[in-house]
């Protein structure tokens, strides 16, 4: 178990800056989560972790060592690729016991047609095929180890490849998208079985995705970069509720959040001609939305944004209204209903072709004009609403 | 580091060994007949001399444009006939199929000694030999291309296909409209393997030609060996030069797409 | 509905019945130039058919059993296999040497395979006088060298014992560059994050790497290499014709070259057919042998 | 008469320089015929197959120049399909006069088989020995008084051979040579021959076929002789490294050209034992006429008697140092300047009355025979066979192809 | 604008069966999809009505015409395919003017090199042109019509494989998969295109997937498949309300159904060793319950089913808690809330380690042992139209 720290780190590729200034401390059994739009610079940052990349400036401690210039496989971490890397040649159980026979045996045991010569090495190997079952085991892989990688499926082989970085017993874990190349409903399943291992090993698990759903369920903290810096660290729900920028509140969210142009008139926030019923902050220059920060009201409710509803969408337990808000600048706003709300409001008459929008004060989120969040105190703990 | 001077050190000697043959060719080329066994120190040097002699001498030029036509002109019929045939292969049902693959591999094990007289007798029989035709004929076929091809058509997508007959191109228009350029590089890596097989070859051209008007480049180089009277070493070299020097060119030219084409063809 | 219309009426699509419009004039070449010929020769094998003799006899497998019995046709046997035992090994060998090598190169890169496939393009009419001179015991440069390694002179196109080593060591020369881009070609194809998985897993030096990944990966390339290698071996001519003519006492006499005396030499086609075959059958069971060894290592 | 066009077939492409030549002489003087070279084959044994090749497909030139030692199995085939012309009848037609002013009995004997006339020699040579005169003084030897005798030659070479500086006494090939042109000199100069006189089996299995074996076993124990490959011998010596050097007459314009004025180059005569009997084989090539139309065998013979005439020969026999095979050819008119300038050009005609016609066996195996002869003689040469026991086996062999050809 | 009709259409390949007697009627202007599990069949019917496979039996209509055995490209479809199956060589423009070349100009006009010789070439190439670029106007690719497909970005490939479909104004659009290929982002925004562009253009879409959400979202009617048979077609409403089979119910929804084993005890349903607050139908063997069917109580709420929480994700609009019911058997099912719910269930403290959930019994679904759905009599209605 150990912590890692990464202290300004850079890396440039040629002429293209990927990673500026990054520092960031990973706490000792945590499970942290990058997380960023593609080419952000993710999988250079954990590389750079590994030792498989080596960064420009700056320096990398895991537990209490500084790493810079230590091997890869001495620096006590794992790493689960995207593609999984399996070796294609060998069974499941030789697999996972790679970097066992490369810890314990003398490089003449490793040769092929030599190895075989050793006696050391059959007992040697007695001793990791014990470990790899073990560890098989744990990953429900026991039938498979005569198998070939070619013979396995998509979660079998991603279950592998976790099997080779678990069979190290590694003070951390780096993997890099390992579920991007699951379908979506192995891809829930194995989510479930990552954040079951972490807590099983109590191991530190540095993982990087784009996707933000994957980030949010399993992680501790995800940290948010964003062109080469962490743009934003913190627990999934500060990242959701309290985004520090209107781009972190962009990527984080899906559907994406409405940004409406907001103008302070009289102390009050003007939205496309309507007097918005929210507390004005000062410099507010966009209104954030997320689809569950709007509810569909009755025409004439006060602060309720006049929209032209143009789909709608029932994704079974719930449905999405896509809606354009009226006025100078159209700008689409989603609305977020659990099927019972929706089926109240539709029978209430509110889900015409033509609806108002309210805002719920305490889920909109103000920012200025570059962005910034602006926050008029601190967030108030939230008050029940009817389910 | 000193990984990397091993390597270089390895490498270079190597390349030596490869190099040294030509270097002599070469150096040779330019030397008087008086010093031709000189080794690689300083010696005479006579300039062009031996490169005249060369060309004057027999028609190199003319067996050059002979090696040109009959290396283009196999190389033309064998793309024609494989391409289909390998396409057909990879993404055509059709019955016999199976039948046709095993047979092509298995000729691709026959080396041409293998049915030369019964072709040479064949020739003669229809009046073909002493012809370009001749020269070309055992050749129009070339199992390795099917094999290769085929290889490659088969990581050519089904969809892009499938997309093409919705649009209503015909096979034969997806073909030469869309399969072709995708395997520029395939055909590219397979037309330096026939360029250089067919353009130095030397044992079915004596068979089949008489004519000198016709014969190809190799032969050229007869006119300077001799068993009899003794060779002209000088020239000799001057001429296999000057023969060697269009498919050096080639390849360069081609390297890239070579190794990309073999790349793909999923020999790898 | 009636049955009628449930039953299949569909037309074959346009695809069925062009695949054998483009498979046509393939199929015919390959008729016209390797079942006729084989048949033909077959059928001659089982004869005595001198070229140029108004009569023929029938023989069986006369012939058959006669080159099996003819010291020359075995020792042209033992010859060959002892230089594809060489040329095998040493063109496969050597030209993955040279791929992993030039492949780290980065600029220099085509410069390499420039030089590494020079030979491949080489006049073998020229090169052979080339040959004689650098092998020359007295006045070839490698002189200097076998001098210097204590070995003496060395007539390495003369001896007995060296002309078949010697033949088979220009046969690679010819060959390593063809291969070299063959396993360069493959070596570019291995997915680079298993060699960081390896180098994680703690295999990070250079033996490691490439018995974890580099050979097995390579399994495809070597296997169309190997096959294609033995098969170039199988076939030596040209150099022995050339350079040796068999000699010195038979010792570079091989398959291809005495089928060559015979068929059109000695003109003794019936015999010569016979021979032929025999060759074939060797290629053929080779090719198939190696192909099966080689396809268990295989994994994509 | 109409204009007749005549295929000739000729070995050795690098011939050109002179069979151009001498039928741009030959068309300048008969208009009416034309002269047109198919491509020429590489070697003897390969024309040989061409033709051989083309008899069977009707696709034979109207002329060929055929190897001496291949030519009576090519006369023998050609003319059981009647596919040749015999000469006797067209010699004949022109008069005795013309005969003997122009061939010698002894040329013309090289193109009878089977006691008839089937080609004019045309190119014709016998071994001689080169001499490298600056190693000869180093050890001794009088350049003016080169070795007659087997003995003095190996021993002279003997004392040229010096293994530290790299050079070689002598170097007699016929380990390696193509066909067994050397070998047969060995026997015949001892007044031996290849066959008893009935044709039936060998004629060397005696004193002086292990005699010729000996020999060849002390140029390498004695002579410094070291086995290699023929054209290698031949580099070797031009670089001047080698004493002594066994080989045709028609190499000396490119042996001159290899030696430039880096030593003294000499030719002398091939050594003869039997100083009553001994002959020395011919070598070369004879035209022979495969036309199959009147017209064509007419003009055919009109270009035979050109080539084998005076006009030709000079041109053939200086590009090159052949023997010239017409009496006329060494006269003044013609070669006798040359040969003033020449006289390692000289040695060839000098012993040209010891030449006797290059002999083949009958029953259509020679490449084989000598293939096998060779692979004996080969280990003789390097002391893994007794010469007796090697002469036992070249006769085992021979005796054994020449029946079952 | 055409109809499309699917008489008893059966296939194997080799042995294996892959549709089994398939019948279908596919209205006018319809946007229906085919949704199913992967290798059930759906892009094997898709190219069977493109004429891209031939069926082993059965036929196919398309507007009145039957069109066994007629040509792909004269069916009046058009296709657009997963892989885009874009021309790589050429450019978007020629790419989008291919089918035009194809109809319109002899083959003649169409070889390389000849081509260039006919002036009838050069004028009908300038009139498809001008409709390849009212379509790329539609489709906002005007500016990209230079371009060749390897510069373009994932959704812009898509359009330009959606143009060469339209350009042909086909009566039929078939879509394999179109968005598979597309990251989720634009995956939400696609989905949003085409349903615009099917009301647009009015012709009948054809649409396979294997993502449900994409089925539940775009079409008027959806198709589910199951091992080649079509299990049950219907709007996307009546699939995920009503499903005919466990089967269906299983796949539509995610997270998935939780199927509970309950008992016929006394006229009451028990599971779990708990008397559910539902009523009993006969034959009544699995109680499915989706995530949004249950919610958490207080203890000792009459019916309510004692779980084990094993796992809570916060997707940040709403709470996914996975439990595991207390019991002989342990059965996992989720339970989905609101962000502001989950506040309040938490605040309540609702969702302690053990947790009680109470189904929902206008949602909850009843199965016999087969399979079937059980109806008792109110919910008979809603699924009258798919009958
Ligand atoms: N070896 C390399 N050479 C040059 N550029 C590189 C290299 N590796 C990465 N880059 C560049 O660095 C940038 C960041 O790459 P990186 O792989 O870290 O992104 P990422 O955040 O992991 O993206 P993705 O989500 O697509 O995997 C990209 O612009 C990429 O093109
Ligand atoms: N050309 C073919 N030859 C043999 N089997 C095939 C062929 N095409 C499809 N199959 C098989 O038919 C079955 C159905 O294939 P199909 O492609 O229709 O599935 P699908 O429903 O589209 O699946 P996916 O969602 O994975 O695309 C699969 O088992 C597949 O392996
Ligand atoms: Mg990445
Ligand atoms: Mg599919």
């Amino acid at each position: 178990m150990a912590a890692i720290g990464l202290e300004r780190i850079c890396k440039s590729f040629g002429g293209t800056r990927v990673l500026r200034d990054v520092t960031l401390a990973i706490r000792d059994g945590e499970f942290l989560t990058l997380v960023g739009p593609s080419g952000c610079g993710k999988s250079t940052l954990l590389r750079i972790i590994a030792g498989l990349e080596r960064q420009d400036s700056g320096s990398v401690t895991i537990g209490q060592r500084r790493v810079d210039g230590v091997r890869p496989s001495e620096r006590g971490v794992a790493m689960v690729f995207q593609s999984y890397a399996l070796y294609p040649h060998l069974t499941v159980a030789r697999n996972i016991a790679t970097p066992l026979e490369m810890q314990r045996l003398t490089l003449l045991e490793r040769l092929p047609l030599l190895r075989l010569l050793s006696p050391r090495r059959r007992r040697i190997m007695r001793g990791i095929m014990a470990e790899v079952e073990a560890v098989a085991a744990a990953l429900q892989l026991e039938g498979l180890l005569g198998r070939k990688p070619a013979e396995l499926s998509g979660g079998q082989r991603q279950r592998v490849a976790l099997g080779r970085a678990m069979v190290r017993r590694p003070d951390a874990f780096l993997m890099d998208e390992p579920l991007s190349n699951l379908d979506a409903k192995l891809r829930v399943h194995m989510r479930g079985e990552l954040a079951d291992l972490h807590r099983r090993l109590g191991a530190t698990f540095v993982y990087v995705t784009h996707d933000q759903t994957e980030a949010m369920t399993m992680s501790d903290r995800v940290a948010l970069m964003l062109e080469g810096r962490i743009e934003q660290l913190g627990t999934p729900a500060e990242l959701y509720d309290a985004p520090r920028t209107l781009a972190v509140a962009s990527f984080i969210g899906s559907p994406p959040i409405a940004c409406i142009p907001v103008r302070l008139e009289h102390e009050a926030l003007v939205a496309a001609g309507t007097r918005l019923a929210l507390r004005a902050i000062p410099d507010a220059a966009i209104l954030g939305l997320r689809a569950e920060a709007v509810t569909p009201v009755r025409h004439g409710t006060p602060g309720a944004l006049p929209a032209r509803l143009s789909r709608a969408e029932n994704l079974g337990a719930e449905w999405l209204l896509y809606a354009t808000l009226e006025g100078p600048a159209p700008t689409p706003v989603v609305c977020r209903l659990t099927a019972a709300a929706h089926d109240a409001a539709r029978d209430a008459g509110l889900l015409g072709e033509r609806l108002w929008l309210l805002p719920d004060p305490a889920r909109a989120l103000l920012f200025d004009a570059e962005g910034r969040r602006l926050v008029a105190e601190p967030l108030r703990t939230r008050i029940g609403a009817t389910a | 580091m000193l990984g990397r001077i091993v390597a270089l050190v390895v490498l270079g000697l190597g390349g030596a060994v490869m190099l040294l043959p030509f270097v002599w060719m070469v150096l040779t080329s330019f030397r008087p007949a008086a010093a031709v066994f000189e080794g690689f120190g300083a010696s005479a040097f006579i300039g062009f001399e031996n490169y005249a002699r060369a060309l004057t001498t027999a028609p190199l030029l003319r067996f050059m444009l002979n090696g040109v036509i009959v290396c283009a002109g196999i190389l033309v019929v064998q793309l024609a006939v494989a391409i289909p045939a390998a396409y057909a292969l990879a993404k055509l049902p059709f019955r016999g199929r199976g039948l046709l693959f095993g047979l092509v591999l298995a000729a691709l094990c026959i080396p041409i000694q293998v049915p030369a007289l019964p072709l040479y007798l064949g020739l003669a029989h229809t009046g073909l030999l002493d012809t370009y035709f001749a020269m070309m004929f055992p050749f129009f076929l070339s199992v390795f291309a099917i094999f290769l091809f085929r290889q490659f058509f088969k990581s050519f997508p089904d969809e892009i296909i499938q997309a093409a007959r919705l649009d209503g191109v015909g096979e034969f228009e997806i073909v030469w409209r869309f399969v072709v350029p995708a395997a520029l590089p395939a055909i590219a890596a397979f037309s330096i393997f026939s360029i250089v097989a067919h353009w130095n070859d030397l044992y079915w051209p004596l068979i089949v030609i008489t004519e000198t008007r016709l014969a190809p480049p190799p032969l050229g180089m007869l006119y300077f060996r001799d068993a009899e009277t003794g060779s002209n070493y000088g020239a000799l070299m001057a001429g296999a030069t000057i023969i060697t020097a269009p498919l050096v060119l080639a390849f360069l030219v081609a390297r890239r797409r070579f190794i990309e084409g073999i790349t793909m063809t999923g020999l790898k | 509905m009636s049955l009628a219309l449930a039953a299949p009426a569909p037309v074959e699509p346009f695809a069925l019945r062009i695949g054998h419009a483009f498979a046509a004039p393939a199929a015919l070449l390959l008729a016209l130039i390797y079942i006729v010929p084989v048949s033909v020769l077959i059928w001659l094998s089982l004869t005595d058919y001198i070229l140029g003799a108004v009569d023929i006899r029938f023989l069986g497998l006369d012939n058959f059993s006669r080159a099996l019995a003819d010291p020359v046709f075995r020792r042209s046997i033992t010859n060959t296999f002892a230089y594809v035992a060489i040329v095998l090994p040493g063109g496969v060998l050597l030209g993955l040497g040279a791929a992993l090598l030039v492949h780290r190169r980065i600029r220099s890169r085509s410069l390499w395979e420039v030089i590494y496939f020079l030979p491949v393009t080489s006049t073998l009419i020229a090169m052979a006088t080339v040959w004689q001179f650098l092998l020359h015991p007295r006045l070839g440069p490698v002189r200097e060298i076998t001098l210097a390694l204590g070995l003496g002179e060395v007539a390495f196109l003369s001896d007995p014992a060296l002309v078949l080593p010697t033949l088979a060591a220009i046969g690679i020369w010819q060959l390593v560059g063809f291969n070299m881009i063959l396993f360069l070609a493959g070596l570019s194809a291995i997915p680079r994050d298993l060699y960081e998985a390896a180098a994680l897993d703690g295999a990070s030096g250079g033996i490691d790497r490439f018995f974890r990944v580099t050979w097995p990966q390579l399994g495809p390339t070597t296997m169309f290499v190997t096959v294609t290698t033995s098969i170039t071996a199988f076939k030596v001519f040209d150099t022995v014709r050339v350079l040796t003519e068999g000699g010195p006492a038979g010792a570079s006499e091989v398959l291809l070259y005495v089928i060559y005396l015979e068929g059109f030499q000695y003109f003794r086609i019936g015999y010569a057919a016979a021979l032929t075959l025999i060759f074939l059958a060797f290629i053929l069971a080779f090719s198939i042998l190696q192909a099966a060894a080689l396809d268990r290592r295989i994994h994509y | 008469q109409a204009p007749v066009t005549l295929d000739v077939l000729y070995c050795f492409p690098s011939f050109a320089r002179f069979h151009e030549p001498v039928a741009k002489l030959f068309m300048d003087a008969n208009p009416g015929i034309r002269i047109a070279f198919r491509a020429p084959a590489p070697s003897y044994d390969e024309g040989h197959q061409t033709v051989m090749r083309q008899a069977l497909t009707n696709q034979l030139p109207d002329v060929f120049y055929s190897g001496f030692h291949l030519l009576p199995e090519l006369a023998r085939t050609l003319a059981r399909r009647g596919q040749i012309i015999e000469l006797d009848a067209l010699l004949a037609a022109e008069g005795d006069t013309f005969r003997r002013e122009n061939y010698s009995d002894r040329i013309l004997a090289l193109g009878r088989v089977d006691g008839r006339l089937y080609g004019l020699a045309f190119n014709a040579s016998n071994p001689i020995l080169y001499y490298n005169i600056d190693l000869v003084r180093r050890a001794g030897g009088n350049p003016d008084a080169l070795p007659t005798s087997w003995d003095a030659v190996i021993a002279l070479a003997g004392r040229i051979n010096t293994p530290a500086e790299g050079i070689n006494g002598i170097a007699y090939d016929v380990h390696g040579w193509p066909d067994g042109w050397l070998f047969e000199a060995m026997i015949t100069q001892a007044g031996g021959s290849l066959l008893t006189p009935d044709e039936s089996a060998v004629g060397f299995d005696n004193e002086i076929g292990l005699a010729a074996l000996r020999t060849f076993r002390r140029f390498v124990t004695e002579g410094g002789m070291q086995l290699i490959d023929w054209n290698q011998s031949r580099q070797q010596f031009g670089a001047g490294k080698i004493g002594i050097y066994a080989a045709s007459p028609a190499n000396l314009a490119q042996i001159t050209g290899l030696v430039g004025d880096k030593f003294t180059l000499r030719t002398h005569v091939f050594p003869i034992t039997d100083q009553e009997k001994g002959r020395i084989p011919t070598g070369g090539n004879a035209a022979v006429i495969l036309a199959r139309e009147e017209a064509k065998q007419r003009a055919a013979w009109t270009f035979l008697k050109f080539v084998t005439g005076p006009e030709a020969q000079k041109v053939v026999v200086e590009m090159t140092g052949y023997l010239p095979t017409n009496l006329r050819a060494v006269g003044e008119q013609f070669l006798g300047p040359w040969y003033r300038a020449n006289p390692n050009a000289l040695t060839a005609v000098r012993q040209a009355d010891r030449a006797g016609p290059w002999g083949g066996y009958p029953g259509g195996n020679n490449v084989r025979i000598w293939r096998a002869q060779r692979d004996v003689i080969t280990l003789v040469m390097r002391g893994e066979l007794t010469p007796e026991a090697g002469l036992a086996r070249i006769v085992a062999e021979t005796n054994a192809l020449m029946r079952s050809g």
